[in-house]
């Protein structure tokens, strides 16, 4: 992937999430604008094999792993057509077909399950690896341990990235969490790991590659660590802890404006080229509200399929 | 006394209910502390702990990382050693994460130590689906009542949220408070006077004569709702809020199902296993052969999906419909 | 058919059924792995895991760190994608520390993906009583038959336990298969020819015409000890072993309990929100009034200690005394 | 505590599980020999405030502690005058008032109940100390993280002793545990740690006293991994799984030889005071029995007191 497309990824999230947020009728979401470039520079590092699992918050990488930006929309709204038919919503977006294993909202829970999906491509003896996306604040958790310990003595094929944005709801990480950085957490067990400015996409990908290629010819698990950015409040219906003044430190590690000035300097796009491809993003994200929008919801008969 | 010198309320929201309580209770008593995810500053997800980390400071009412088994365990560990923590789980499903310090170890200290350790712990939690999906919605407070050495409470009201969080934060073993997210927004009269809600008496919300309806916490609401309109329909139903799971108060639930002859009960959670079943039986168990019928959630996970939400849970519409067909497959003619 | 070729069989201990199942399964079924604590060379707690790591080597029988969390999610996560594991938890009361990934993950993953994820997972723990005090005895069979989603079996003779584990682990879903401590070293016939028992079926273990006793898992020896000396008081007891928790075989019972016109539960864990309510209330739908009683633990922990380990579970004669009762109380004379 | 305290403890402690082994109902025991000089060690550096809380492997730390031999052997044999009434029995022996918190028989499961603990010292500005001791099996659990995090962030005044006997049940600690040091798993909190020789009781009393005295001062928690050894199998009805070549390395590493050889070569100690130390140890342990013995079950009305 060239840097214009990651950077075409990026932008597409970043409107896909004003959209949906701009809907009167959004319920709440869980918004990943300021991570973009965790989301993309993992994707970038996968292959179609490969399966991602994330957080609730898994907008930004469901899109990075290319799913489709409608089905994701209407899943989002609680519609028959999405990934899901509609049942999982915000939290639990899943597309297992396009590599895109699954979210899941419990902190923390989607640790052991990534190990297990590493576990079994191991076992089938499959050249594919997962990788966990988790916030920084499911680095307490206990799951990240026996998570971190089984994927270190199985070798399992397994990257753990955190998307470290530095606050869990309105808990900053510094208050929640004792290790000077938190791929620390992984030294112990001997796993390889780094700590990557998260807003930096090329950073991010180019650390994931090289995870992402040990794992996959069986070196076994790492750890990357990516200090991002949470641009919204902890959810579209949370308040907002942090001050504007802080709001306006954060906003200026955009990972978007960052790739795009660098690519302006680089001479490698235009001013005209980049407005170009805000418009695209916005008339593709648009265009996923209309066709959620056009779709109906689940017959209640279906709060009883899938079940057993 | 004189039935018409009713004491003087106030009218709160469920949440500052809460907030009252823990304000209370940290005045009184320094060894009263709150443990949880962003309960301090935050004032809690549901504004339920506003203003005490300003009141009663950091050491006394602690932000906690998400960790829920250390969070619970911790909690246990400060109240077999002295204190007396309040640890807010901010969702039921993520009690599992902590069942084991609570099942395992706060459940039964008092008993394998021969009574020499005792774990006056208070677990707040919240049950109930909102809207927020399959690992956040569900209604767990079965489990917990077949837990030897563990009580349960779950109140209705602002005036029970208050009075049995007081309580409870009184007992000198574990009790598990859980409320619903339904229910923070909802206000009602709350006694000026500071007090308690002794744990272990349910609490008739309507009386009737025709069917006897037991429940509690959110559903209490729907069952006052379904009994309205039952009553337009010429059925007068009694609700009775259990308010206390364990210890259940099955004494007042049957002496109103024998007057009326006839009991269903109303969970939002699972019936297999479930609370409505246990006290049918031991209802029935009392009174002999009455009418009975349970209403829960349907057999599946309850999604974030609004469709898919209201169809797996119990409204009035389903309490309306499951009352009038056991009244008339009970006593044809009657309704 | 003629009723007298029956199956050749062979007498064999419980725990070797379970080796058995293991070893026929993993040798059709390359998705088949085993995931627990000392399963492998050591050949399991109890000696049910005996020979598969000799057989199947330690990328399929893979001995775990104490980490129960993180086997039950590797486990539901290798389901998920493409294996078919089965993680032994040595003790049922350790489930509680993976219910997480067991009930907020694999129980709803194919509900909330629409269709597009299953978990074939066997969790396979080990409930009850021996002597291991107040962590190491519990039945929570009755949490995990209200969980959406969950299958749930429990036999009690080897071949159950052979015909329901290899059930297991075909399904599609995840399934918790529960043993109990006392039943591995008893024997039993077993069918030479492979094959397996059907999930959801219960069976008549003794007939008999006066009263109806529906138990499972180990308890079942104890039901039928009872009901030997019950025939001796002259009260012919039926005994109905439930096999599958979840799902529960209602017919079976239904239609014995309607035809003896008396239904007595019988399990080890607790009575509140237990097996035996959930029974008990189901048959009483079906078949109207009838005679009714319910057996279990006392509320309590289960201690060690021989006398009050004793004195918390039920034994025969609590369930002949609880019959007699009964029988005397519904049908003064018969009995 | 002199050296010869400790060397008396230590032979107590052997004695003591030497005669309950013997008898022929003695249920089944997980016992500790081999590890005596963590036990003793341990108790020598706490005073009467501080509590010490253990796995279920409790015998030891229970008589280092000071109880009383004959109600922890009632309580073995589940007799009435035990120290929990007998109704705890191995794996939850506990008597708070002296300072021994309890044992807790799941894996682990002591761990956060010690940190609350502390916490309970902490918020009341007692200055005690609490002291966990798990074994490396513990090391593979979830809890240890959480523990280890918020004892971190929140100062506690714990100290953390990890039991390395290198074993859980069949399971040797090399295949269990990804980490070359267990005490690893406390640096990137930030916690001091060590590994210590837990053959050395004077290794593990020096440690522990700084870590004890750091913590009852202020400075936060701690974790302590002592290498010991397990002289019998499991539990006294558990197979053993080690060669008969394997035990007899392990038998090399006793902590009583090791300090009564220490003790005889400086002159400390001579040969006959030695024997007189061994059967003194012996005798109590008879005494302990004795008295077990004679006192009663508990009656069957106990099943249902102190539930709730
Ligand atoms: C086990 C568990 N505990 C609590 C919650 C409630 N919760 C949802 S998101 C969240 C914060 C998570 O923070 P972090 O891991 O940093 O992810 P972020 O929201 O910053 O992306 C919490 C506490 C939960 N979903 N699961
Ligand atoms: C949570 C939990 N899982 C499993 C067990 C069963 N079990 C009892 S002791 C033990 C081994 C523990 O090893 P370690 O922590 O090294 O302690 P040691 O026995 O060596 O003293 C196991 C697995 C348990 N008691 N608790
Ligand atoms: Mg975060
Ligand atoms: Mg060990």
């Amino acid at each position: 992937m060239s840097a214009l497309d990651l950077l075409a990824d990026m932008l597409r999230i970043r409107a896909f999430e004003a959209v949906l947020v701009s809907r009167r009728d959004h319920g709440f979401q869980l918004l990943s604008s300021g991570a973009e470039a965790v989301a993309v520079g993992v994707a970038a590092a996968l292959t179609r094999e490969d399966q991602l699992l994330t957080s609730g918050r898994s907008i930004g990488p469901a899109l990075a792993r290319g799913l489709d930006p409608g089905r994701v929309m209407a899943e989002l709204l609680g519609k028959a057509s999405g990934t899901n038919r509609g049942k999982g919503g915000r939290g639990h977006l899943a597309q297992p077909s396009e590599g895109f294993f699954g979210a899941h909202a419990v902190v923390g829970g989607n640790l052991t399950i990534a190990a297990g999906v590493a576990l079994s491509f191991q076992v089938r003896q499959i050249p594919a690896v997962a990788v966990c996306i988790f916030g920084d604040g499911a680095c307490a958790a206990g799951a990240l341990h026996e998570t971190l310990n089984l994927a270190a003595i199985w070798k399992l094929p397994l990257v753990l990235v955190c998307d470290n944005n530095q606050m869990a709801v309105s808990t900053p990480r510094a208050d929640a969490l004792a290790p000077a950085a938190l791929s620390d957490l992984a030294a112990p067990f001997g796993l390889p790991h780094a700590t990557v400015d998260g807003t930096d996409v090329l950073s991010v990908s180019e650390a994931m590659r090289a995870y992402v290629a040990r794992a996959r010819s069986g070196g076994g698990a790492a750890f990357l660590e990516c200090l991002s950015e949470r641009f919204y409040s902890h959810s579209s219906s949370t308040r907002e802890t942090r001050s504007a003044a802080e709001m306006a430190v954060v906003k200026t590690r955009c990972p978007i404006e960052r790739l795009a000035a660098h690519l302006l300097d680089a001479g490698d796009l235009d001013a005209e080229a980049l407005a170009r491809m805000r418009s695209e993003a916005h008339e593709a994200a648009v265009a996923a509200m209309a066709f959620a929008e056009a779709a109906p919801f689940p017959d209640a008969a279906e709060a009883l399929t899938d079940v057993l | 006394m004189s039935s018409d010198i009713q004491p003087a309320t106030t009218k709160i929201f469920f949440r500052e209910a809460i907030a009252r309580a823990m304000r209370e209770a940290m005045r009184d008593d320094p060894r009263v502390v709150l443990l949880g995810q962003d309960v301090g500053p935050f004032g809690g997800s549901y504004k339920e702990f506003v203003g005490l980390s300003a009141t009663f400071g950091p050491t006394r009412v602690r932000d906690t990382p998400v960790a829920e088994e250390a969070m619970i365990g911790l909690g246990v560990g400060a109240a077999a050693a002295g204190l007396r923590p309040v640890v807010s789980i901010t969702y039921m499903d993520f009690l599992m994460l902590g069942l084991d310090p609570l099942v395992n170890y706060a459940a039964k200290a008092r008993f394998k130590t021969g009574g020499q350790i005792r774990t006056p712990l208070v677990v707040k939690t919240t049950a109930g689906a909102k809207g927020q999906g399959v690992a956040h919605s569900q209604c767990l407070e079965a489990w917990l009542m077949s837990v030897p050495g563990l009580k349960v409470v779950a109140p209705s009201t602002p005036a029970d949220a208050y009075g049995l969080l007081k309580a409870a934060m009184l007992e000198d073993g574990p009790v598990v408070f859980m409320d619903h997210k339904r229910l923070f927004p909802t206000a009602g009269e709350v006694p000026v006077a500071e007090g308690h809600v002794p744990i272990g008496k349910a609490i008739v919300r309507r009386a009737g004569t025709d069917v006897t309806l037991a429940t509690h916490s959110y559903m209490t609401r729907i069952a006052l709702e379904a009994a309205e309109a039952l009553d337009r329909l010429g059925v007068s139903c009694e609700v009775i809020d259990l308010r206390s799971l364990a210890p259940l108060d099955i004494e007042t639930i049957a002496q109103s199902a024998a007057r009326t002859g006839a009991l269903v009960t109303l969970e939002e959670g699972q019936l297999t296993c479930g609370v409505g079943v246990e006290i049918l039986f031991q209802v029935l168990e009392r009174t002999g052969p009455i009418a009975t019928a349970r209403v829960g959630a349907l057999p599946a996970p309850v999604s974030s999906n609004p469709v898919l939400e209201a169809a797996a849970l119990p409204d009035a519409d389903r309490v309306i419909t499951a009352i009038r067909r056991l009244l008339e497959s009970s006593r044809p003619g009657k309704s």
